[in-house]
Protein backbone atom coordinates (compact mmCIF):
# COMPACT_ATOMS: atom_id res chain seq x y z
CA UNK A 1 0.00 0.00 0.00
CA UNK A 2 1.38 3.43 -1.23
CA UNK A 3 -0.94 6.33 -0.02
CA UNK A 4 -1.06 9.82 0.68
CA UNK A 5 -3.39 11.16 3.06
CA UNK A 6 -4.69 14.33 4.57
CA UNK A 7 -6.50 11.95 7.27
CA UNK A 8 -4.84 10.76 10.55
CA UNK A 9 -2.52 7.60 9.68
CA UNK A 10 -4.18 4.13 10.57
CA UNK A 11 -0.45 2.69 11.65
CA UNK A 12 -2.29 -0.37 12.64
CA UNK A 13 -4.32 -0.85 9.44
CA UNK A 14 -0.56 -0.81 7.97
CA UNK A 15 1.25 -2.81 9.54
CA UNK A 16 -1.74 -5.41 9.98
CA UNK A 17 -1.36 -4.97 5.67
CA UNK A 18 1.91 -6.77 5.87
CA UNK A 19 1.95 -9.28 8.15
CA UNK A 20 2.03 -13.13 7.03
CA UNK A 21 2.86 -16.40 8.00
CA UNK A 22 6.04 -16.46 5.57
CA UNK A 23 7.35 -13.30 7.75
CA UNK A 24 9.28 -13.83 11.03
CA UNK A 25 10.10 -9.77 11.61
CA UNK A 26 7.69 -6.71 11.09
CA UNK A 27 9.49 -3.54 11.35
CA UNK A 28 7.31 -0.32 11.79
CA UNK A 29 8.49 3.09 11.67
CA UNK A 30 6.73 6.34 12.68
CA UNK A 31 7.95 9.91 12.01
CA UNK A 32 6.11 12.01 14.71
CA UNK A 33 6.09 15.85 14.85
CA UNK A 34 9.15 16.85 17.76
CA UNK A 35 8.50 19.81 19.40
CA UNK A 36 12.16 20.58 19.94
CA UNK A 37 15.21 21.13 17.05
CA UNK A 38 18.19 22.38 18.62
CA UNK A 39 17.00 25.48 20.94
CA UNK A 40 13.78 26.10 18.46
CA UNK A 41 10.47 25.28 19.20
CA UNK A 42 7.80 23.84 16.50
CA UNK A 43 4.22 24.24 17.65
CA UNK A 44 2.56 22.82 14.05
CA UNK A 45 4.04 21.57 10.24
CA UNK A 46 2.57 21.66 7.11
CA UNK A 47 3.52 19.55 4.49
CA UNK A 48 2.89 19.62 1.16
CA UNK A 49 3.47 17.25 -2.12
CA UNK A 50 3.93 17.14 -5.87
CA UNK A 51 1.24 14.04 -5.25
CA UNK A 52 1.61 12.48 -8.49
CA UNK A 53 5.67 12.89 -8.77
CA UNK A 54 5.40 11.71 -5.04
CA UNK A 55 3.39 8.46 -5.79
CA UNK A 56 5.61 7.44 -8.47
CA UNK A 57 8.58 7.61 -6.27
CA UNK A 58 7.37 6.03 -3.58
CA UNK A 59 6.65 3.02 -5.41
CA UNK A 60 10.08 3.28 -7.07
CA UNK A 61 11.27 3.07 -3.26
CA UNK A 62 9.13 0.04 -2.58
CA UNK A 63 10.97 -1.45 -5.95
CA UNK A 64 14.12 -1.01 -5.11
CA UNK A 65 13.93 -2.49 -1.14
CA UNK A 66 12.29 -5.42 -3.01
CA UNK A 67 15.26 -6.09 -5.41
CA UNK A 68 17.69 -5.81 -2.19
CA UNK A 69 16.02 -7.77 0.32
CA UNK A 70 13.82 -10.54 0.56
CA UNK A 71 10.28 -7.90 1.33
CA UNK A 72 6.99 -9.94 1.65
CA UNK A 73 5.03 -6.86 2.23
CA UNK A 74 5.90 -2.96 2.29
CA UNK A 75 3.52 -0.27 2.88
CA UNK A 76 4.00 3.58 3.10
CA UNK A 77 1.51 6.45 3.98
CA UNK A 78 2.62 9.98 3.87
CA UNK A 79 0.48 12.87 5.83
CA UNK A 80 -0.29 16.01 3.92
CA UNK A 81 -1.59 18.88 5.51
CA UNK A 82 -1.44 20.92 9.01
CA UNK A 83 -0.25 18.59 11.30
CA UNK A 84 0.34 19.64 15.47
CA UNK A 85 3.18 18.17 17.71
CA UNK A 86 3.06 14.22 18.27
CA UNK A 87 1.41 13.64 14.97
CA UNK A 88 2.72 10.84 13.02
CA UNK A 89 3.28 12.50 9.10
CA UNK A 90 5.14 9.01 7.66
CA UNK A 91 4.46 5.20 8.62
CA UNK A 92 6.46 2.62 6.66
CA UNK A 93 6.08 -1.15 7.40
CA UNK A 94 7.99 -3.79 5.81
CA UNK A 95 7.69 -7.60 6.59
CA UNK A 96 10.42 -10.16 5.69
CA UNK A 97 11.57 -13.59 6.72
CA UNK A 98 14.75 -12.59 9.24
CA UNK A 99 14.36 -9.51 11.56
CA UNK A 100 18.16 -7.90 10.17
CA UNK A 101 16.35 -7.53 6.57
CA UNK A 102 13.07 -5.39 7.74
CA UNK A 103 15.58 -3.16 9.81
CA UNK A 104 17.76 -2.63 7.21
CA UNK A 105 14.57 -2.30 4.82
CA UNK A 106 12.69 -0.02 6.57
CA UNK A 107 15.85 2.45 7.53
CA UNK A 108 16.85 2.57 3.73
CA UNK A 109 13.20 3.48 2.68
CA UNK A 110 12.60 6.02 5.00
CA UNK A 111 16.14 7.46 4.46
CA UNK A 112 15.15 7.36 0.27
CA UNK A 113 11.98 9.03 1.00
CA UNK A 114 13.60 11.67 2.77
CA UNK A 115 16.05 12.59 -0.78
CA UNK A 116 14.10 11.69 -3.76
CA UNK A 117 10.24 11.90 -2.57
CA UNK A 118 8.63 15.51 -3.59
CA UNK A 119 7.01 16.11 -0.48
CA UNK A 120 8.25 19.05 1.54
CA UNK A 121 7.60 20.56 5.15
CA UNK A 122 7.27 24.19 6.49
CA UNK A 123 7.89 24.95 10.22
CA UNK A 124 5.50 26.98 12.47
CA UNK A 125 8.01 28.10 14.76
CA UNK A 126 6.99 29.24 18.11
CA UNK A 127 7.61 32.62 17.72
CA UNK A 128 4.91 32.94 14.81
CA UNK A 129 7.44 32.80 11.65
CA UNK A 130 6.78 30.19 9.52
CA UNK A 131 9.43 28.39 7.12
CA UNK A 132 9.82 25.99 4.22
CA UNK A 133 12.40 23.17 5.37
CA UNK A 134 14.75 22.98 2.07
CA UNK A 135 17.80 20.59 3.47
CA UNK A 136 21.14 22.55 1.98
CA UNK A 137 19.43 25.34 0.69
CA UNK A 138 20.37 28.67 2.91
CA UNK A 139 18.52 31.59 1.97
CA UNK B 1 8.12 27.05 -27.20
CA UNK B 2 5.78 27.82 -24.54
CA UNK B 3 6.47 25.73 -21.53
CA UNK B 4 3.74 25.21 -18.26
CA UNK B 5 6.07 24.74 -14.97
CA UNK B 6 4.41 23.53 -11.67
CA UNK B 7 6.46 25.41 -8.68
CA UNK B 8 6.40 24.29 -5.22
CA UNK B 9 7.41 24.96 -1.38
CA UNK B 10 9.09 28.14 -1.17
CA UNK B 11 9.70 28.16 -5.26
CA UNK B 12 5.93 28.70 -5.63
CA UNK B 13 5.81 31.22 -2.34
CA UNK B 14 8.57 33.24 -3.74
CA UNK B 15 7.10 33.49 -7.23
CA UNK B 16 3.07 33.91 -5.73
CA UNK B 17 2.11 31.08 -8.59
CA UNK B 18 1.88 27.30 -8.54
CA UNK B 19 2.31 27.10 -12.40
CA UNK B 20 3.78 29.62 -14.61
CA UNK B 21 4.04 29.50 -18.38
CA UNK B 22 7.40 30.41 -19.56
CA UNK B 23 8.69 31.12 -23.09
CA UNK B 24 11.78 29.25 -24.03
CA UNK B 25 13.87 28.88 -26.85
CA UNK B 26 13.16 26.00 -29.59
CA UNK B 27 14.93 22.77 -28.62
CA UNK B 28 14.73 24.50 -24.67
CA UNK B 29 16.51 21.80 -22.09
CA UNK B 30 15.53 21.74 -19.06
CA UNK B 31 19.09 24.71 -18.25
CA UNK B 32 16.80 27.03 -20.08
CA UNK B 33 13.98 26.64 -17.82
CA UNK B 34 16.66 28.16 -14.39
CA UNK B 35 17.43 30.78 -17.04
CA UNK B 36 14.06 31.90 -17.50
CA UNK B 37 13.15 31.67 -13.68
CA UNK B 38 15.70 33.45 -13.08
CA UNK B 39 14.92 36.47 -15.60
CA UNK B 40 11.25 36.63 -14.27
CA UNK B 41 11.38 36.08 -10.37
CA UNK B 42 14.83 37.61 -9.23
CA UNK B 43 13.22 37.02 -5.90
CA UNK B 44 14.06 33.52 -7.14
CA UNK B 45 17.78 33.89 -6.72
CA UNK B 46 18.85 32.62 -4.18
CA UNK B 47 17.05 28.97 -4.95
CA UNK B 48 17.73 28.76 -8.29
CA UNK B 49 21.01 26.55 -8.18
CA UNK B 50 19.18 24.41 -6.00
CA UNK B 51 16.39 23.88 -7.96
CA UNK B 52 15.54 20.08 -8.61
CA UNK B 53 13.18 20.10 -12.17
CA UNK B 54 11.41 17.35 -12.68
CA UNK B 55 9.70 15.95 -16.17
CA UNK B 56 6.71 13.62 -15.88
CA UNK B 57 7.50 12.07 -12.83
CA UNK B 58 11.27 11.83 -12.84
CA UNK B 59 14.18 13.71 -12.06
CA UNK B 60 16.04 16.10 -15.21
CA UNK B 61 19.45 17.31 -15.03
CA UNK B 62 20.31 20.60 -17.15
CA UNK B 63 20.87 18.48 -20.26
CA UNK B 64 17.54 17.01 -20.53
CA UNK B 65 15.61 18.20 -23.58
CA UNK B 66 11.95 19.70 -22.80
CA UNK B 67 8.83 19.20 -25.49
CA UNK B 68 5.60 21.24 -25.40
CA UNK B 69 3.03 19.92 -23.61
CA UNK B 70 5.75 17.72 -20.69
CA UNK B 71 4.82 17.88 -16.80
CA UNK B 72 7.57 19.53 -15.63
CA UNK B 73 7.96 21.14 -12.07
CA UNK B 74 10.73 23.15 -10.17
CA UNK B 75 11.46 22.73 -6.50
CA UNK B 76 13.45 23.35 -3.72
CA UNK B 77 15.31 19.90 -1.75
CA UNK B 78 12.65 17.81 -0.55
CA UNK B 79 11.92 17.85 3.21
CA UNK B 80 9.43 15.26 3.71
CA UNK B 81 9.80 12.13 6.19
CA UNK C 1 6.21 -1.20 29.92
CA UNK C 2 8.20 -4.52 29.89
CA UNK C 3 5.59 -7.47 30.25
CA UNK C 4 5.67 -11.48 29.93
CA UNK C 5 1.83 -11.89 28.61
CA UNK C 6 0.31 -15.35 27.72
CA UNK C 7 -2.16 -12.47 25.96
CA UNK C 8 -2.17 -11.32 22.22
CA UNK C 9 -0.02 -8.80 22.12
CA UNK C 10 -1.14 -5.41 21.99
CA UNK C 11 1.21 -3.43 19.78
CA UNK C 12 -1.23 -0.67 19.18
CA UNK C 13 -1.04 0.21 22.77
CA UNK C 14 2.89 -0.31 22.98
CA UNK C 15 3.61 1.69 19.93
CA UNK C 16 1.36 4.46 21.60
CA UNK C 17 2.69 4.55 25.04
CA UNK C 18 6.14 5.36 23.56
CA UNK C 19 5.19 8.43 21.44
CA UNK C 20 6.25 11.55 22.70
CA UNK C 21 6.06 15.29 21.41
CA UNK C 22 10.40 15.12 21.91
CA UNK C 23 10.08 11.76 19.39
CA UNK C 24 10.73 12.22 15.67
CA UNK C 25 11.04 8.50 15.39
CA UNK C 26 9.02 5.60 16.89
CA UNK C 27 10.29 1.97 15.57
CA UNK C 28 8.21 -0.63 16.38
CA UNK C 29 9.79 -4.63 15.93
CA UNK C 30 7.40 -7.30 15.73
CA UNK C 31 8.34 -10.80 15.63
CA UNK C 32 5.95 -13.36 14.18
CA UNK C 33 5.62 -16.90 13.70
CA UNK C 34 7.26 -17.76 10.43
CA UNK C 35 5.97 -20.99 8.80
CA UNK C 36 9.26 -21.96 7.00
CA UNK C 37 12.89 -22.35 7.87
CA UNK C 38 14.96 -24.03 5.43
CA UNK C 39 12.27 -26.71 4.11
CA UNK C 40 10.68 -26.93 7.49
CA UNK C 41 7.14 -26.80 7.81
CA UNK C 42 6.40 -24.99 11.34
CA UNK C 43 2.37 -25.23 12.46
CA UNK C 44 3.05 -23.73 16.11
CA UNK C 45 5.58 -22.57 18.84
CA UNK C 46 5.36 -22.78 22.29
CA UNK C 47 7.33 -20.54 24.76
CA UNK C 48 8.97 -20.76 27.93
CA UNK C 49 10.69 -18.37 30.79
CA UNK C 50 12.58 -18.22 33.26
CA UNK C 51 9.92 -15.12 34.22
CA UNK C 52 11.79 -13.25 37.36
CA UNK C 53 15.19 -13.57 34.96
CA UNK C 54 13.80 -12.48 32.00
CA UNK C 55 11.57 -9.44 33.43
CA UNK C 56 15.49 -8.22 35.13
CA UNK C 57 17.06 -8.73 31.61
CA UNK C 58 14.53 -7.49 29.89
CA UNK C 59 15.05 -4.27 32.18
CA UNK C 60 18.87 -4.18 31.71
CA UNK C 61 18.85 -4.16 28.15
CA UNK C 62 16.03 -0.99 28.42
CA UNK C 63 18.84 0.42 30.42
CA UNK C 64 21.67 -0.45 28.12
CA UNK C 65 19.68 1.46 25.33
CA UNK C 66 19.33 3.98 27.14
CA UNK C 67 22.88 4.59 28.13
CA UNK C 68 23.45 4.25 24.21
CA UNK C 69 21.00 6.55 22.77
CA UNK C 70 18.56 9.06 23.59
CA UNK C 71 15.65 6.97 23.91
CA UNK C 72 12.11 8.56 25.26
CA UNK C 73 10.23 5.58 25.90
CA UNK C 74 10.66 2.39 25.41
CA UNK C 75 8.58 -1.04 25.77
CA UNK C 76 8.97 -4.59 25.10
CA UNK C 77 6.02 -7.21 25.49
CA UNK C 78 7.34 -11.09 25.28
CA UNK C 79 4.58 -13.41 24.78
CA UNK C 80 4.69 -16.78 25.91
CA UNK C 81 2.67 -20.11 25.60
CA UNK C 82 0.94 -21.39 22.55
CA UNK C 83 1.68 -19.29 19.34
CA UNK C 84 -0.21 -20.32 15.80
CA UNK C 85 0.93 -19.34 12.56
CA UNK C 86 1.67 -15.47 11.95
CA UNK C 87 1.15 -14.84 16.06
CA UNK C 88 3.25 -12.38 17.62
CA UNK C 89 5.72 -13.88 19.89
CA UNK C 90 7.49 -10.30 20.77
CA UNK C 91 6.83 -6.42 20.44
CA UNK C 92 9.36 -4.13 21.00
CA UNK C 93 9.15 -0.46 20.54
CA UNK C 94 11.79 2.43 20.67
CA UNK C 95 11.22 6.00 20.54
CA UNK C 96 14.01 8.74 20.19
CA UNK C 97 14.57 12.50 18.81
CA UNK C 98 15.62 11.22 15.14
CA UNK C 99 15.54 8.24 13.47
CA UNK C 100 18.49 6.79 13.12
CA UNK C 101 18.71 6.25 16.88
CA UNK C 102 15.47 4.71 16.73
CA UNK C 103 16.43 1.97 13.93
CA UNK C 104 20.29 1.25 16.29
CA UNK C 105 18.34 0.89 19.16
CA UNK C 106 15.71 -1.16 18.82
CA UNK C 107 17.48 -3.63 16.73
CA UNK C 108 20.34 -3.40 19.36
CA UNK C 109 17.36 -4.44 22.01
CA UNK C 110 16.20 -7.45 19.66
CA UNK C 111 19.42 -8.31 19.28
CA UNK C 112 20.49 -8.38 22.80
CA UNK C 113 17.06 -10.07 23.82
CA UNK C 114 17.88 -12.91 21.36
CA UNK C 115 20.86 -13.55 23.37
CA UNK C 116 20.44 -13.31 27.18
CA UNK C 117 17.08 -13.00 28.03
CA UNK C 118 16.01 -16.90 29.33
CA UNK C 119 13.00 -18.01 27.47
CA UNK C 120 12.75 -20.16 25.18
CA UNK C 121 10.82 -21.87 21.96
CA UNK C 122 9.46 -25.14 21.14
CA UNK C 123 9.05 -26.15 17.68
CA UNK C 124 5.92 -27.90 16.47
CA UNK C 125 7.28 -29.58 13.07
CA UNK C 126 4.14 -30.05 10.29
CA UNK C 127 5.84 -34.30 10.53
CA UNK C 128 4.42 -34.17 14.29
CA UNK C 129 7.58 -33.89 16.22
CA UNK C 130 8.42 -31.32 18.71
CA UNK C 131 12.00 -29.48 19.28
CA UNK C 132 13.40 -27.09 21.38
CA UNK C 133 15.18 -24.72 20.22
CA UNK C 134 19.22 -23.93 21.71
CA UNK C 135 21.44 -22.22 19.38
CA UNK C 136 24.69 -23.90 19.39
CA UNK C 137 23.74 -27.04 20.65
CA UNK C 138 23.58 -30.78 18.89
CA UNK C 139 22.01 -33.00 20.53
CA UNK D 1 25.00 -28.37 51.34
CA UNK D 2 22.03 -28.76 49.42
CA UNK D 3 20.87 -26.70 46.94
CA UNK D 4 17.55 -26.41 44.90
CA UNK D 5 17.83 -26.03 41.15
CA UNK D 6 15.36 -24.83 38.52
CA UNK D 7 15.56 -26.35 34.98
CA UNK D 8 14.02 -24.90 31.90
CA UNK D 9 13.21 -26.13 28.13
CA UNK D 10 15.04 -29.16 27.06
CA UNK D 11 16.79 -29.84 30.73
CA UNK D 12 13.84 -29.87 32.25
CA UNK D 13 12.45 -32.43 29.96
CA UNK D 14 15.36 -34.49 29.77
CA UNK D 15 15.64 -34.09 33.97
CA UNK D 16 11.78 -34.72 33.98
CA UNK D 17 11.71 -32.22 36.38
CA UNK D 18 11.36 -28.39 36.84
CA UNK D 19 13.11 -28.33 40.17
CA UNK D 20 15.89 -30.66 41.76
CA UNK D 21 17.51 -30.59 44.89
CA UNK D 22 21.08 -31.54 44.61
CA UNK D 23 24.11 -32.63 47.36
CA UNK D 24 27.20 -30.53 46.68
CA UNK D 25 30.21 -30.25 48.74
CA UNK D 26 30.67 -27.78 51.24
CA UNK D 27 31.46 -24.30 49.61
CA UNK D 28 30.41 -25.53 46.33
CA UNK D 29 30.82 -23.71 42.65
CA UNK D 30 28.52 -23.24 39.87
CA UNK D 31 31.03 -26.03 38.37
CA UNK D 32 29.91 -28.61 41.34
CA UNK D 33 25.91 -27.58 40.12
CA UNK D 34 26.98 -29.23 36.42
CA UNK D 35 29.18 -32.04 37.95
CA UNK D 36 25.71 -33.18 40.17
CA UNK D 37 23.71 -33.12 36.73
CA UNK D 38 25.98 -34.93 34.79
CA UNK D 39 26.07 -37.72 37.65
CA UNK D 40 22.33 -37.68 38.66
CA UNK D 41 20.89 -37.04 34.92
CA UNK D 42 23.28 -38.81 32.36
CA UNK D 43 20.54 -38.68 29.70
CA UNK D 44 21.68 -34.72 30.04
CA UNK D 45 25.04 -35.45 29.01
CA UNK D 46 25.12 -33.61 25.64
CA UNK D 47 23.51 -30.10 27.15
CA UNK D 48 25.61 -30.32 30.54
CA UNK D 49 28.81 -28.48 28.96
CA UNK D 50 26.34 -25.88 27.31
CA UNK D 51 24.24 -25.52 29.95
CA UNK D 52 23.50 -21.53 31.26
CA UNK D 53 23.70 -21.20 35.58
CA UNK D 54 22.09 -18.12 36.66
CA UNK D 55 22.35 -17.48 40.52
CA UNK D 56 19.71 -15.05 41.86
CA UNK D 57 18.67 -13.44 38.13
CA UNK D 58 22.27 -12.97 37.02
CA UNK D 59 24.32 -15.35 34.52
CA UNK D 60 26.69 -17.03 36.54
CA UNK D 61 30.32 -18.53 35.39
CA UNK D 62 31.74 -22.10 36.74
CA UNK D 63 33.48 -20.57 39.58
CA UNK D 64 31.08 -18.81 40.98
CA UNK D 65 30.28 -19.58 44.62
CA UNK D 66 26.90 -21.22 46.08
CA UNK D 67 25.27 -20.21 49.04
CA UNK D 68 22.59 -21.99 50.70
CA UNK D 69 18.96 -20.79 49.83
CA UNK D 70 20.43 -18.79 46.13
CA UNK D 71 18.23 -19.13 43.79
CA UNK D 72 20.28 -21.28 41.42
CA UNK D 73 19.14 -22.07 37.72
CA UNK D 74 20.11 -23.83 34.49
CA UNK D 75 18.77 -23.89 30.99
CA UNK D 76 20.53 -24.52 27.51
CA UNK D 77 20.56 -21.02 25.11
CA UNK D 78 17.90 -19.26 24.85
CA UNK D 79 15.92 -18.34 21.76
CA UNK D 80 13.31 -16.02 22.55
CA UNK D 81 12.33 -13.41 20.15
Amino acid sequence: MILLTHDIIDYNALTESVRSNAAGAVVLFLGTVRELTGDRRTVALDYDAYSQMAEAKLAELEAEARAKWPVIQVGIVHRLGHLELGDISVALAVSTPHRQQAFEAGQYLIDRLKVVVPIWKKENWSDGTTEWVHPGVTT
Amino acid sequence: MRIAVQLFAKARDLAGASRVELNLPDAARVADVRVALRQRFPQMEPLISSLLVSVGTEYANDQTPLRVGADVACFPPVSGG
